[in-house]
């Protein structure tokens, strides 16, 4: 197995990487692309499976041409039968490949929830331990443009819900290329979700291929008043947030990225609560029952005595996403909502 | 041909004439980049929805897909209220919260259109199953693409037709194409009609860009679901002229063959069966270019009717989601 | 429409009721039985689909013999087609009728997660309220005997994330028999779970019909020292929790029903944390974003100075279900957890 | 049968009989309540997995169903850790987390079993994909129901293996009812085999009680697979003894008919071919006697050895759901 190295290295390799200020600067895009590439290069089970991965499009970049390189029968356009080839997917990993599922929109995932939650998630346990799916099913969350109810969703925290998965969301361009290579190389099936509007996003990325160990978050800033957890495209939100927050109130805010949502970090969330007592948690999925509410869930119980307000969360409403571009602009949350939120949680100590 | 009255001709001619000067205008306008929707064109297709459509009574049902603009007009579905959604205005047929890819009108049993391929399938099943159930005698129909028969649910929806014997048409537009993606890297097949015979129920190959031909096949099918003979799937095979979605051609981008696109051009539904209403004499010139001015003047009247038309107000946004009592 | 009358006299009607005491027993089986042969019986419109709804088990006796009165056009037996027969009950809905969809167990709907989530779940606002879909999906979710993974999942904490969708979870035969008549006149889809473990439970259930309000709860027992929202077969573990708590260690539980989980009735839930200032939620569903962390975290922010210990959950274990008797054993919670965690909530204020 | 060697002849026999006698002795145990795992027998059915299974290879793949006992035994798998399995046992060939349902041995290609009605088979198709990848000419094969074939799976399946000319070998055991549902319930028409012609490939009727006929089907169809000709549809007619699930027979139920289950009783699969072995002089009555209390005695070992063996303790409850790196 090529991976054993990798994956071992993940942890250290992390910190030891030359001041993630330096080197070469690439899009999430491409950093989703060159993973695939090295991966497949190092590999020969690791092979790609999608409707249109072979197209003029490439899944908006991120397979484009990988299917010159390694040819159509690894790089695999698909009829559209979602939970069969789902299943096809997960048989071929039982068989020892290493599947990479790639779906344009996550609204797709629901046509097979069966084999995902039926099948891949419980296959390793419902035979004690004797059978293992490691399989990579990649979705991406569209926005804007009118893409409305069933092209839009952000559906992580049903997945979240579901044991025998991993549900992995990166933010940036250094952390989707490492965790997706983790991904590939876990034994287990991994929800790897994308957000379309991180695609241009630039960020350091090594040429050479590192994992990132799943299961760990990142401080993204560091700050002392006041914890926000920002997921996926709520990062660059949130950031944009705590600089106007600090330049403009004073206000220092801690931004955390967990990357994975399942198993979560959770070691890092209270640490950076024990010091702020406060916490904010901007996710890109609906309210009620996502995992903003699991992991506030969490901290509510594991940090009580460290939190000195409520913890709030901004997440989607509770509606299906609307097709009219001023609905759409006011469906989805961003910095602004932030620091409105963020404020209101201070009232009362001014600075 | 002959044995259609005229007025019928002549209706189909309007029918398919709609469409394509309705979407050519959105090919017009859409760089402007107020009409944000996700616009999957019919043009090249409408002998489809025309040709089905005709046969249908108002009380009928349609389930659309993505692609919707065609059905939802064919089926008499009020052109002002689809402009104004492509826009997204609180006039628009699904009061703005659809877009292109889900509309509706109920008063002319346009039921919606759904994004998920396959999807409506087994609603139009539905539809005629309540149909059979309160013995209304109303068909139902459902438009879907090759792609489409990709789908389990595609299989599953004729199956349970069949068993019922209910009165639904099945209207695979095989176009050859889903997204980019050509029907023999998905089948390993040609022939989506045959699967009906399968499932004992009719299954007939027509000319998609035959307003006639496609009108006297599905005359034959719901005529056999109204009268309770059960199901019919017609595959009319046709071609789409832009891309897979947006108002450009993809030839450039590699996605098909201009050879390919030239071929269904020459056979382009609308010029073709305008020709033969010339020669058969159903039709002057100074008629036709009447009626193209008519339906002109009804496109700009909805192209400034939705333009015009006030976005819905943002409180909305949480509105229709659902009634609690 | 027979069903305006009866939804308006709901909330009245619950409290007029000839004082629950009295009355004639029925079990929650019976009610289910009872309320769809009254449904059928006033509405044309209503019939049930569903595998086996028509067979000599008759769907654990809640569909026995219902072909034999209404025929077999409105009981109808269905091919082994989830998803598509999903399609049919949700478009012979947008047509003007008001199926009842039955699933033997609940693990078969993520075959039908597109129709449900992507479809009936948005029809209505994607359409801007020009289309309705009154469809009841009821599901049953089963325990013991070595159903093992995929033959035992409790899956509401899915559907409750979906804005669109109702999910009812009656503990009762009287609150199953008026929840039932509520979904099936309502004219949203609706969610309708129930637990075969509580299909023998007796009830005091009136023979006429009547409605249940959907979105309201139920306090089961009043109590002041330690609220305990309990759902679905929680509720009689609650109980039997309960009363040991009380006669053995004097301590006096208060137990809720939220009866219905989306919408949720926040204000019993709210009011009984002001009075106890402890919330321990009983799920049937697992931990890690399921409805227990949903509940919590809304409890938890809204009650924040209410609270004076930490919110508790009782879910089941993060993992599918086990096949051998010993481990469904462990893996259940019931009510010796409950008294287990209940106590350690209350150390320090002996009694 | 001439053409099958004696060996191959008693194997089968072996096979068949084996299935017999180990679930026969799970209807004399059951009643102890020790077993607690829903049992799906497999008698009546035998010829179907023997049939098939003796065209295989130790590396070849299997993925069964909720019926899952005679498939497993079939390909080899450990008689001790299926009965273990179904004692829940921590001896059990899934370590007792799966029970009768779920059953897996990698050793000899038992892949997996699953109680999901059509789930294992896409599974299947996905293995002879990896197999075709890997140049390891393995072939992969999915025993299924006539219900599985409602299932829009089944025909998303067909259509990918037919695409791709991959190496799986589709085995319906058709034995008309899925549950207390009879097929004419389900599906309009009774000619499943039939499907694979609109799929372009092989499809195959077979008496099921038959096991030389399912052999020599199976031998074509394995050897077609494994010289990358690609896949084929088996129908295999048969029927169960049981009821759906649990060790008695469901006719005082009233779920099926006496009649129609005497008329399959009397095809008895291992009678009708112990027969034909002694009449063709394969076997004296003392061999069988001799093979019969074989496997009678391994059963019995298997019995105590899983009856006998320790349950799974509290700690493993959440072990391997995943591995955390
Ligand atoms: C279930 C599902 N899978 C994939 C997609 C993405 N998608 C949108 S349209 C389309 C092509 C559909 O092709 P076809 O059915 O032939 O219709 P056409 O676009 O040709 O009219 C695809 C793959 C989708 N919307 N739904
Ligand atoms: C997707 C799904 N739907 C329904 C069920 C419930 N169920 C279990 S076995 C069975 C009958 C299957 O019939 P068939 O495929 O013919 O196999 P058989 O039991 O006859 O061997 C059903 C409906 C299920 N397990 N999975
Ligand atoms: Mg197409
Ligand atoms: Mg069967």
């Amino acid at each position: 197995m090529p991976w054993t190295k990798l994956q071992a290295d993940a942890a250290h390799r992390e910190h030891s990487l030359p001041g993630r200020r330096r080197g070469r600067r690439v899009t999430y895009r491409e950093a989703i692309r060159e993973a695939q590439d090295q991966a497949m290069n190092i590999d020969p089970s690791v092979f790609i499976m999608g409707e249109g991965v072979d197209d003029p499009g490439g899944i908006f970049g991120t397979t484009l041409n990988l299917d010159k390189t390694y040819g159509r029968d690894r790089v695999m356009d698909l009829p559209l039968a979602e939970n069969g080839f789902t299943g096809i997917a997960i048989g071929a990993a039982i068989a020892g490949m290493k599947p990479i599922l790639v779906h344009m929109r996550m609204d797709f995932l629901l046509l097979s929830m069966d084999q995902i939650v039926n099948h891949a998630a419980k296959w390793r346990y419902m035979f004690g331990g004797r059978q293992t799916v490691p399989i990579t099913i990649r979705s991406i969350i569209g926005r804007g443009w009118g893409s409305a109810a069933q092209h839009s969703q952000s559906l992580h925290g049903l997945f979240t819900h579901i044991p025998g998965l991993k549900v992995v969301m990166p933010s940036s361009a250094y952390d989707v290329k490492g965790l997706l290579l983790a991904s590939i190389a876990d034994e287990d099936p991994v929800m790897f979700i994308e957000h379309r509007w991180l695609y241009d996003q630039e960020d350091h990325v090594p040429e050479n291929m590192y994992t990132i160990a799943i299961g760990k978050g990142r401080v993204v800033r560091k700050g002392t008043d006041m914890t926000i957890l920002a997921i996926s495209h709520m990062v660059p939100e949130a950031l944009r947030a705590a600089k106007i927050l600090e330049e403009e109130h004073g206000i220092r805010c801690e931004i955390i990225d967990p990357r994975t949502l399942r198993p979560l970090d959770e070691k890092i969330i209270l640490k950076s609560v024990k010091k702020t007592g406060r916490l904010l948690i901007a996710d890109y999925g609906w309210n009620t029952g996502g995992v903003a509410a699991q992991i506030a869930s969490i901290i509510a119980e594991k940090a009580f005595n460290d939190l000195n307000a409520p913890i709030r969360r901004i997440c989607l409403p509770d509606a299906p996403t609307p097709g009219a571009p001023v609905l759409e602009e006011a469906f989805y949350p961003g910095a602004e909502d932030i620091i409105r939120l963020v404020r209101r949680m201070l009232k009362g100590q001014d600075r | 041909m002959t044995d259609i009255p005229k007025k019928t001709l002549i209706h189909l001619y309007k029918l398919m004439l709609r469409i394509r000067r309705f979407e050519e205008k959105i090919v017009d306008v859409y760089c402007d980049q107020d009409m944000k929707t996700p616009v999957h064109l019919y043009i090249g297709q409408e002998a489809v929805a025309a040709g089905v459509c005709a046969n249908l009574r108002r009380e009928d049902y349609v389930f659309s897909t993505h692609r919707s603009h065609g059905h939802y007009l064919a089926k008499g579905g009020d052109m002002r209220g689809l402009m104004a959604e492509l826009y997204g205005r609180k006039t628009g047929c699904s009061r703005g919260k659809g877009g292109s890819m889900h509309v509706v009108d109920p008063e002319v049993g346009v039921c919606g259109s759904t994004a998920i391929v396959g999807g409506n399938i087994p609603l139009s099943v539905g539809a005629a199953l309540a149909s059979a159930m309160q013995k209304k005698k109303r068909v139902a129909v459902s438009f879907f693409g090759d792609g489409a028969a990709d789908e389990g649910v595609f299989h599953e929806s004729l199956n349970f037709a069949a068993l019922k014997k209910l009165p639904v048409v099945f209207v695979c537009e095989n176009n050859f194409y889903a997204t980019n993606s050509h029907q023999s890297k998905r089948q390993p097949h040609d022939h989506i009609y045959k699967i009906a015979k399968f499932y004992l129920m009719p299954g007939v190959r027509v000319d998609g860009n035959d307003v006639v031909k496609v009108f006297n096949a599905a005359q034959e099918a719901v005529k056999k679901a109204r009268t309770g003979r059960g199901p019919t799937l017609m595959e009319c095979r046709t071609f789409r002229w832009k891309g897979h979605v947006g108002p450009e051609c993809d030839i450039k981008l590699g996605c098909r063959k201009q050879e390919e696109l030239n071929k269904w051009v020459k056979k382009c539904p609308v010029r073709r069966f305008e020709r033969e209403l010339l020669k058969g004499g159903t039709l002057k010139k100074a008629q036709l270019d009447r009626i193209t001015r008519e339906i002109d003047g009804e496109v700009h009247d909805a192209y400034l009717f939705g333009r015009r038309s006030p976005h819905p107000g943002v409180k909305e946004l949480l509105e229709d989601v659902w009634k609690l009592n």
